[in-house]
């Protein structure tokens, strides 16, 4: 702790001199020991397993998706790390407001790769996360999602519960108008919500550098007079230590914090997009040697703890997977009524008035058939 | 109405500690036109306080708030700065609850004074009731009275669902109307017959109640009966008050101040077809204001609807 | 409609020095839908470049570029989008010209893909055109064929006030036509009558044309003749067209996706009403969308409006 | 200048150290003799004088307004420092988009007295502005006039002119979205704009302290990339210095700059507005040590320059001041076509027939008379 109860982490990992959170570098290589989270083995390994799972899925909602058995889909491919140490620092009483770009840790709230398959499939019954404890939607329209995050945190801090709020955003998030609203808000409010960044060097085609003069993300923070930290987004420890910081911070009282979560989109930007368009090989190249899966592979090797068939457990993940795939995909029952439901909680004659003249009509095509 | 409406807000915070008040002004100030005045000092600032000066915030933030267990009441200060909030609320507010299939509901209110006759500066005097309306997911509601006012207020925030408060500064503190002091509600989405009449149904709402019937004393000298209906709720709409009304009168008037086209008018006329077709006897009109921004004081005198023009109208209707 | 749109926006850059254009993804990928494809190729990355995310600033920037000399075409890049930028467009937009009392024009076009039938998420299959429409100062277009929005697209960029030109993105690539390469314009403000007919008037625009024309193979198969006109402007609307066809067939239909309450559909009743009373001989009928969110792909089924049900409407206003 | 092409003002007021420009003390002394910008006597005694206008102006459209010859109105009272110096520094050519307290650049920029008493009078026609060059309206929707002004650099920028884009906001005005992504936007494109926070303490009723946990409000274009500074707004040599450096830098080509003046509304917000519902008479008395006119006045007299007959200008002014106010008010013409003449460059029929159907119903009414 310092003078202003700061972490040092916060202190020691500036923004303004834009100085990045490492514990491994590309290699696995321990850079900063005494930094090192505090992780038996097994936590470890596991962590590892949690990110090939969401690797797994990933891949295969994309594969789904180019077999045209689902709609568009946004790949989390090589963003694994920042969703699995959030993952891992969640409680079941914390609140995840998502964006659209964290399946892990989606996961890791109770979330299923059923019902995330429904969602895609095109069924809102699968983004509503049912069995998933405080939980939101997907949020689509930008930077929306960091406001709730802050109203949750003052309800948070209102009825005096010990809970934390996560909430992510890209890179191009950053520059809605919602995104610094939801940090001014929280900044005065002291609410206890862990932002998150995912800085994947693109919004859909467009790069970071033109999305923003500053130096980096993080420092956004400064506006709003809550901590910040970039952090090295692929590596796993470096994520694990700046979200157990940032949540007990929040957990005790003392406000928000911004994280940066430097990373890349190695996939597209979603099932529609073609990334050649705007970007080179090369650039792609680099960022895979980044990549959060092996370089935490490497670590656990050189640790000489690694003890894992990768080739069965992919094997058993594949099949897991496409169980809750071909699960979602023979739900396809989506009544009339759906449509009506849940607009309100009673429903209004007006909605009662158009559904009775579609079911008029759905009588008299019967009739002509 | 303020004093009402302060009231209504007064006997929920009492009754329900998840209640909490927000906006700009509404804490130490008690808002700019008061309607929260006192209820910070009597529940505190973690319940009634301002909040900074960013709309799509102040919702955005109630969203959150509504989710996980608190009843929100934010005020937006004039209905021109509703408009940073649009997003937020056509894309969350009026949807999370359909989009988590029930998961989640939303009960909050989103309040704002609106209206045109106060000489204003611009963006101090519209009436953006229909773009509200056109959302589903919603309710628009508008009192036009102290009574009404508190009545919809609390069954408003005892309301599971978001509901746009809209209140007419017009008549603010114009109407002087005994309320009791106890807690009662009024059903939202129910309009009100003021008066019985048989030869021309003139539907309003807000501040234009007492417009018409300033219109309907003129017509009455002339021997015209007006059926006056206030709307009180323009989402959910009820039809079937303006079709029992139309198909008794045959004529129906629609009196407001937003710009006629794509309006609450509009919507009325449609349903005067749709459920009164072969009952009409004059075609249903719309005396609204123009498809121009409401003019600045000088010029306010042509835009708002004033008794005789009502009249006008009415005459000219039952003429037809 | 892609490439004709991408021909027009050409055409112009090459005409106008003071045309830029920019947007979320317009620059280097051509947009999302590709209609600004090869333009930054072109023109380069001054005239037509990618903005950051932020659609209340891409509307707010380009307000102040029209207001001192350029003519920006900004693109939101799905209609649902466009609601961050609403504050701007409503209140600073549609008003400059009015509030400078002229000395400020506002020479910019908004064009945004809109509409359902396409397997979306949410926010990416609404029909906004009634919020647009319901705000004075804004001209609001939606070409229903390649041809229509080439022509419209030139006369939005030419035209002095600001124009939001919506594109039914379920068309963009559907309907093959030959478009001439050479610059002709369209008259905004004015509506097309797509056929002539003696029973029933049907107005509809954007996607809906193509579903119109298939009920009407239905209703000719049926004895019936249908009159469709393609609205092609939301507002300006156009009366003349309205009345002259439901004076002649005394029945009408609006067949459009957005949600019913307060929409385009309800003011084209009010119009009838207002412009053809007594030749009404069954009411004016909508079929529209529900006023629910759109629902996700599995869903949309029924929220679409398909060719027989426009059939099934058709038939009974005539048979009424 | 220094090493990143910033001007010397810039790296020596660093936001982010909450440092604050100021040249003279309260009591009129150089504390910056370094910093005290080259101007010569007759200069400063013109601003002087410029100020006092404003003054009187301002005071005597309070007093028109509490007479009910005037409808709402925002006072400038306490701010004069700030609105002269940007007057003194704003060309012909530049650009004002002006938010709704900064009455004495609009003067500058040519606006006359008679056109803002017949705007808050209730008409279109002083709100535009006519006379003046480069002068958008009154911006009342908060926070959107930045990014007209943005957009306006962009213009100026594409079309390579010599002209810089001055724009103000209120501490308040901070806190909306539309005042981030604007800054956001200037950052990114490099635009000569001179955005100016008027941070007079009150957002209405609302502390500055309750708008925002930033250390100040200059800082904030940190955020975006943008040099901040924070100024004394009661320091007019301050203020000169802060819009002299920033518009260089601005027609330099090297982009956009933040200026927090600091300064103290002592008036009421609008003249519906009563202050003393939310702060202390010792506050304001405080700060009205700092009034910027006194201090200027005194910076005057100890120079020994001070050669105005103070009362002889002052009726002077009020003279003037009234016979464009009564100009304003016999100007009460309005006729119809005025609603509908400027919604459209050519007026659409569904106005047309609107204002014919009024018409109509005027003509009914005169005849029933
Ligand atoms: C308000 C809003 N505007 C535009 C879009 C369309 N859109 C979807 S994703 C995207 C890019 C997002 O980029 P970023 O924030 O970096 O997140 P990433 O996709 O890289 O995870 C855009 C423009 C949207 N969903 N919401
Ligand atoms: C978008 C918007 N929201 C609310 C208002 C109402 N309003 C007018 S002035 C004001 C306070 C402004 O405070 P500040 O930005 O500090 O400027 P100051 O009045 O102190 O000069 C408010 C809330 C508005 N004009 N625009
Ligand atoms: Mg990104
Ligand atoms: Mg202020």
């Amino acid at each position: 702790m310092t003078q202003n109860d700061l972490p040092a982490i916060f202190c020691d990992y500036n923004p303004i001199e834009d100085k990045m959170l490492q514990v491994i570098d590309n290699e696995g290589n321990i850079i900063n020991k005494e930094l090192m989270p505090e992780l038996d083995d097994e936590t470890i390994i596991d962590a590892y397993k949690l990110m090939l799972y969401e690797r797994i899925a990933d891949e295969k909602a994309v594969s789904y998706q180019r077999q045209g058995r689902m709609y568009t889909y946004t790949p989390n491919l090589g963003q694994e790390a920042i969703h699995i140490a959030a993952g891992m620092n969640i409680r079941k009483v914390d609140w995840l407001v998502p964006s659209f770009r964290e399946m892990g840790t989606l996961l890791a709230k109770g979330v299923t790769m059923k019902d995330m398959f429904l969602f895609y499939n095109g069924n809102e019954h699968g983004g509503s996360f049912k069995n998933a404890n405080h939980v939101l939607p997907i949020a689509i329209s930008i930077g929306t999602q960091f406001q709730h995050a802050t109203g949750i945190g003052y309800s948070v801090k209102y009825r005096k519960k010990d809970e934390v709020v996560f909430t992510f955003i890209g890179d191009g998030g950053t520059s809605e108008g919602d995104f610094s609203e939801a940090l001014n808000f929280a900044g005065v409010w002291k609410v206890p919500v862990v932002f998150t960044i995912q800085n994947n060097q693109y919004a859909i085609s467009v790069p970071v550098k033109a999305q923003t003069n500053s130096v980096n993300l993080a420092v956004k923070s400064v506006a709003f007079g809550i901590p910040g930290i970039k952090v090295d987004g692929n590596d796993f420890f470096a994520m694990y230590l700046a979200y157990k910081t940032a949540s007990e911070y929040a957990r005790s009282g003392r406000g928000a914090v911004l994280v940066e979560a430097l990373t890349y989109r190695l996939g597209a930007h979603t099932t529609s997009d073609d990334p050649t368009k705007y970007r080179k090989k090369e650039e792609e190249e680099l960022w895979g040697l980044t990549d959060p899966l092996i370089r935490l592979k490497r670590y656990i090797e050189s640790m000489g703890i690694w003890n894992i068939d990768e080739e069965k457990l992919t094997e058993e993940y594949k099949q897991q997977i496409d169980e809750q795939f071909i699960d979602a995909e023979n739900n396809k029952s989506y009544p009339l009524n759906d449509v009506f439901q849940y607009m309100y909680t009673d429903m209004p004659e007006e909605l009662r008035r158009q559904k009775a003249e579609y079911e008029q009509f759905l009588s008299w095509k019967e009739k002509r058939k | 109405m303020v004093k009402a409406i302060n009231n209504a807000l007064d006997i929920k915070l009492n009754e329900d500690k998840n209640i909490v008040i927000y906006g700009e002004d509404v804490g130490v100030e008690g808002g700019v036109f008061r309607v929260t005045e006192g209820l910070q000092k009597k529940y505190g600032v973690e319940r009634v306080f301002d909040s900074p000066l960013a709309e799509s915030a102040i919702v955005g933030t109630a969203l959150g708030m509504a989710v996980s267990g608190l009843r929100p009441i934010v005020e937006l200060q004039f209905e021109g700065f509703t408009f940073p909030a649009f997003n937020q609320i056509l894309s969350n507010v009026a949807r999370m609850q359909n989009r988590s299939r029930g998961k989640y509901g939303v009960p909050m209110v989103i309040r704002f004074p609106y209206g045109g006759g106060v000489n204003a500066l611009e963006h101090h005097s519209d009436s953006p009731e229909a773009l509200f309306a056109h959302i589903p997911g919603l309710k628009v509601v508008i009192p036009s009275t102290p009574h009404d006012a508190k009545g919809m207020m609390i069954a408003a925030i005892e309301s599971n669902d978001p509901v746009i408060f809209m209140e007419p500064k017009r008549i603010y503190r114009a109407i002087k109307q005994e309320v009791s002091d106890e807690k009662f509600t009024l059903p939202l989405g129910k309009a009100r017959v003021v008066q019985e009449g048989s030869d021309v149904t003139v539907v309003a709402f807000g501040a234009m109640i007492r417009e018409c019937q300033k219109a309907i004393v003129m017509a009455e000298e002339n021997g015209i009966s007006v059926e006056l209906i206030d709307l009180r709720s323009i989402y959910p709409i009820d039809r079937e008050t303006i079709r029992d009304s139309v198909r008794k009168t045959g004529r129906m008037i629609v009196v407001a101040e937003a710009h006629e086209s794509f309006s609450v008018g509009s919507e009325l006329i449609a349903i005067a077809n749709e459920e009164a077709f072969l009952y009409l006897e004059a075609p249903p009109k719309r005396v609204m204001g123009y498809d121009t921004v409401v003019p600045l004081a000088q010029g306010e005198k042509y835009y708002i609807i004033s008794p005789d023009r009502i009249f006008y109208e009415i005459e000219k209707s039952v003429h037809f």
